[in-house]
């Protein structure tokens, strides 16, 4: 029985894994970097091993030196977590040779569902549908224009070790087959050092729903239905619903059979998410499998009634599952919002800094798990999200109100943030009619980015107070800092712009 | 006692009339407000008109002439204009161009890329410098011609919101 | 179609119901006092009105000021939240009779319960068991005696006005009788200005079960099954949870058909709460009606899945129900812990004053419905409740796990509260084992009063913290604040002591 | 430097013996303690010892020198004993009893009855006022016989927790 947890992550998920084993009488051991000293998970753990400097890949992805923190500690399992070494196949097998449990499924299961070819071709075996395309690799320019002959196009060529965009090409006319071929491969060579590549059919209006599975090691494998994740920015996931509103029931069952069948191909154990690009027509093809816990798992938690990180240590513990397929239901309806420190009116740039100040929403309904808190300095080191918001409504009608009357209470200050960005997407009429794909964000561009007016009693409201705060400070402004502000005009007395990106 | 305060693009005159105790009568643009001011916590106000409830968050930028404002709905960049940003505004006006350009970071990171030294010619759109922060890298180019007259950071460094990176003279 | 909602209450439960308006897409007036204005409700709210002086008969209890503001505002309809006006069948009328729609039963209703020997009496006739005792007030001692000898001693004179403890009088043998007759009219006569009372018998070891149910304008009546209320403290609620531990399926049926009862025998409309006390062997009698809203009504909407709030003002437009008996299902187990500013280790004395620093409790399972934020000060004038944290798990042994975990979490200084009690309650072994009656606080005193143990790194290192805090502080210090210090110090030449209670 | 610190009946003898950034070296009655040593927020801390993690909290009671700590698990009252504090407590041993008493209530309330004036003479266990909050009532009494030397609330008045209310003199 796993008695001391090593959190190998950070941020708003290392908290949440820390609550689970809190509750669950299980020690926790944090690790951090030079930047995240002062992190909520830090302050959080029963105890904190520092693993490196700031840059992830001295500290985060250093397994060597998270290794030393387990052993250090006496921390008999690993959970890592989402992102970092949470997929690394090496990661997992080095936590069995240190006998440490990984609490993720085996190095086999990862390195299978990491190479897309080969995950492709285990699926094809399995009999769970892929996107229409090559087998495997193409060996030359012949075989790719036969293939594209065959599925017709457009096609999407993409690199096998791909991730992120790169490596990807998109082709919608015969002529541009040879040069696209080539520009991916040189691409994928470049950004991956492996220039194999593979061709699908492309989805013109696809949506990305995703299932939650869990296996045990005893062969039993269910799934917690699915999660509707179209509403994306450039590949990063924005806002994600259960159940999907766009799946009929039997679509829903039989795509949760696919998921089932896909896992139990790779011999899966633990808590997983099959990815499914599924067109207008709900036609479902396999697209990817995340072979660890998701940013977006709350919501599946909410519906389903479960608490996915202790189910993954029960797993790991050797348990079997207790969950029965066909008393599992979807309860109501459960939105997540994610929220960034990023600025939407800046081209999303992303926003390090000092929060200042927060306003938390509560009340019925609302679940918010994060990072931050007044007087912490997001770092500039990893990824800009700082919160999820999850929401939950009796029905899908519910959960759209209720997120709004959430979003509107929640403030963050001293960083810029998307709350108000995902304010507009909850009301944008598409997500309202539950009618989007992952194109929803390029085509609502000009709502999305439409702010709510102001009155002229409201500007006048700020105005004023706005006035009245400067008079205060100027009253209690002390001589030295009055010079300051002298001295300050002097610099100015030549005349400057201050240009901005 | 009249003050000008700026948002947006609008200056609006503010006359404070009377205070006494949370009874704020002030007049922006000539129209009058009976107020319910109150401070409630740094930088935050509750404010009643006419009984609708208004809360106002302010945290300021760079001293204290300039605000983020944040309302329920809405958030706002405001200054308040004294003799100091109008003789700035004045003389902006009188000139054909300015003298130089700063450039700044909108936000904190960490300089990965520095292509100019002090002395340099550069011309209009050329990459001066590269931040990174949050696994996403930004460039910073130059708005005009002209020659760096400053750089005060140097590759590997961290960067705070606006902080003067480089500037450049157009002289 | 109710479109304004003007809230005649204040805290929690204010800030509460403008959640579920501002969900519903309806306007919000909040009504404050003098030491209001700056509370949460009022900052919420879209409009706020002054309703009058601190004390709450000049304000929240003020039907004339409290009207007013209803029509200068324009609100359609009135909620009265809990407490104060709420169970007041005057107010109801004087908004029936303003054109104002009352969020909440007819005047009838409201004045059939709220006395305790006719509501007695009105139940007995619908068939809901009542504890055995007199039919309507005593007339004469000698009835008085026949009554006991008939249901057997123990038993309780009660005032039928009462309330609170007061004009009640346990007795326990046959001499006792008489004096404890004349003392409770005595009592019930100066409280009240009504010395009449009636006779119970009393139950040793009482559990205090209550029942929500929903009644709408077309004679439908559903309830939402039980909650579990017996850990009191001089007949103040503390923790309450759902499903009651000690009830059995059967037992749940019937006790819900008697509730339904109870409302149909006063044309009951709204949501309201039927209070039943059980005794060991799962005999129930019905104790009283609370026609209204309850403080830990969010248990029920947690395993119900359902915003009672929402469905209140769904009948006070005089929809019918949606929600069907058969359909409702209570999904695992929630628990509401209710946070006081008292002080548990000085008599548990109210604790008012200035919030200094809030950590509240987030992830998974959670909800917080609150009224105090960081800066805030706590009016001395009302009641102490000022945070509740309700807590879901899939049974009940996760749900006091997390409790637990949320708990810890929670911190509020600046005020004394009663979190670490609330702590205790919850590792108490009665507790634990779900087996406790509405002795539990008593019977558990010493283990609720200690303190967790703290070993010697654990004093050494708060010992190191406040000294470096009070060197930093020395440093910092300006020089008039140094003055300010020796004055001190000369005060204190002469030897005081300071008593506190 | 030495440092003497006061938690429940325990006075701890506390010395710094080095502090390097956030690396703190100290020994409490004689144990070494080396601690990473962070504040985090005003009145707030985390330490790290031997890798566990502990996170304080600070409020101060008047001033500098009393503090109401809170740790995960604990509260306690901690005070620094300085050169005043000290000459306090030798005064206070050399001496049979107090030369007064004063009154103080521990929460914020108003003082709904007042049964003395400056000058009455009070046996030990008489009320000397009651203070309301949140509906309750509470009696506060003279611990001795004395003389009320003075009263500084009337009825009806609000004060604050700790405040100097009645002041009674045992001589």
């Amino acid at each position: 029985m796993i008695k001391k947890v090593l959190v190998a992550n950070r941020g708003e998920i290392a908290v949440r894994i820390i609550r689970s084993c809190r509750e669950m009488g299980i020690q926790t051991v944090a690790v951090y970097s030079d930047a995240d000293r002062c992190a909520l998970h830090v302050l959080y753990a029963d105890e904190a091993f520092h693993i490196g400097p700031s840059p992830s890949t001295e500290s985060y992805l250093n397994i060597d030196n998270i290794l030393r923190a387990a052993r250090q500690s006496g921390a008999d399992a690993i959970h890592p977590g989402y992102g970092f070494l949470s997929e690394n196949a090496d990661f997992s097998a080095r936590c069995n040779d240190a006998g440490i449990i990984f609490i993720g499924p085996s190095p086999y299961a990862i390195s299978t569902m990491g190479d897309k070819i080969t995950a492709r071709k285990t699926m094809m075996a399995a009999g769970v549908p892929v996107v229409p395309g090559t087998e495997g690799e193409i060996d030359s320019e012949e075989e790719a224009l036969r293939t594209i002959e065959e599925i017709g196009l457009p096609v999407m060529i993409k690199a096998s070790a791909g991730g992120g965009g790169k490596g990807m090409r998109l082709v919608k006319n015969d002529k541009e087959v040879k040069s696209a071929l080539r520009a991916a491969r040189s691409e994928a060579r470049s950004a991956f050092g492996d220039d194999a590549v593979f061709i699908e059919k492309y989805i013109e209006s696809p949506h990305h729903i995703e299932y939650q599975i869990l296996a045990d090691a005893h062969g039993n494998v269910i799934h917690l239905f699915e999660r509707e994740c179209s509403v994306q920015r450039r590949h990063q996931k924005i806002i994600e619903e259960t159940p999907s509103p766009i799946l009929t029931p039997e679509r829903r069952e039989q795509m949760g059979e696919a998921a089932i069948a896909a896992a139990k191909a790779v011999d899966y154990r633990g808590a997983g998410t099959i990815e499914f690009i599924v067109d207008k027509d709900l036609n479902y093809y396999f697209l990817e499998m995340n072979t660890r816990l998701q940013v977006e798992h709350p919501i599946t938690e909410r519906v389903v009634g479960v608490d996915l990180v202790k189910e993954q240590i029960h797993i790991a513990n050797g348990e079997p599952l207790k969950l029965k397929q066909s008393e599992l239901k979807q309860q109501g309806h459960a939105i997540e919002c994610r929220v960034y420190a990023e600025d939407p009116d800046n081209n999303f740039m992303p926003a390090p800094g000092k929060v200042t100040h927060i306003d938390i929403p509560y009340g019925v309904g609302v679940r918010v798990d994060g990072s931050i808190y007044e007087g912490f300095e997001i770092p500039l080191y990893y990824d800009p999200l700082i919160a999820k918001l999850i929401v939950w409504g009796k029905d899908r009608t519910e959960a759209l109100e209720r997120t709004q009357r959430a979003l509107k209470e929640f403030k963050i200050t001293g960083v810029k943030n998307n709350l108000k960005f995902l304010e507009r997407i909850i009301q944008a009429d598409g997500f309202v009619q539950g009618d989007y794909t992952t194109h929803f964000i390029d085509e609502n561009k000009d709502f999305l980015m439409r702010n709510d007016p102001c009155d002229q009693n409201c500007e006048d409201i700020v105005i004023v107070t706005a006035l009245m705060e400067y008079l205060q400070k100027l009253e209690k402004a002390s001589p030295k800092e009055m010079t300051a502000l002298k001295n300050n005009w002097k610099d100015f007395t030549r005349v400057r712009s201050v240009f901005r990106l | 006692m009249s003050y000008q305060v700026k948002l947006k693009d609008r200056i609006a005159h503010v006359e404070i009339l009377s205070r006494q105790k949370e009874q704020l009568l002030v007049s922006v643009d000539g129209k009058e407000y009976a107020l319910d001011f109150v401070k409630i916590g740094k930088g935050s106000y509750s404010i009643l008109y006419q009984n609708k409830s208004f809360n106002v968050e302010l945290i300021p930028i760079n001293g204290i002439k300039k605000y983020d404002v944040n309302t329920f709905k809405n958030s706002f960049e405001v200054e308040i204009i004294d003799a100091e940003s109008k003789y700035l505004a004045s003389r902006k006006q009188t000139q054909d161009s300015d003298d130089e350009a700063v450039i700044t970071s909108p936000i904190p990171g960490k300089v990965v890329k520095l292509f100019v030294e002090k002395g340099d010619t550069v011309e209009a759109g050329q990459t001066v410098l590269v931040i990174s922060a949050m696994k996403m890298e930004s460039e910073f180019k130059a708005p005009k011609a002209g020659v760096v007259s400053a750089v005060n950071v140097s590759e590997g460094q961290s960067v705070d919101s606006r902080q003067e990176l480089v500037i450049i003279d157009f002289h």
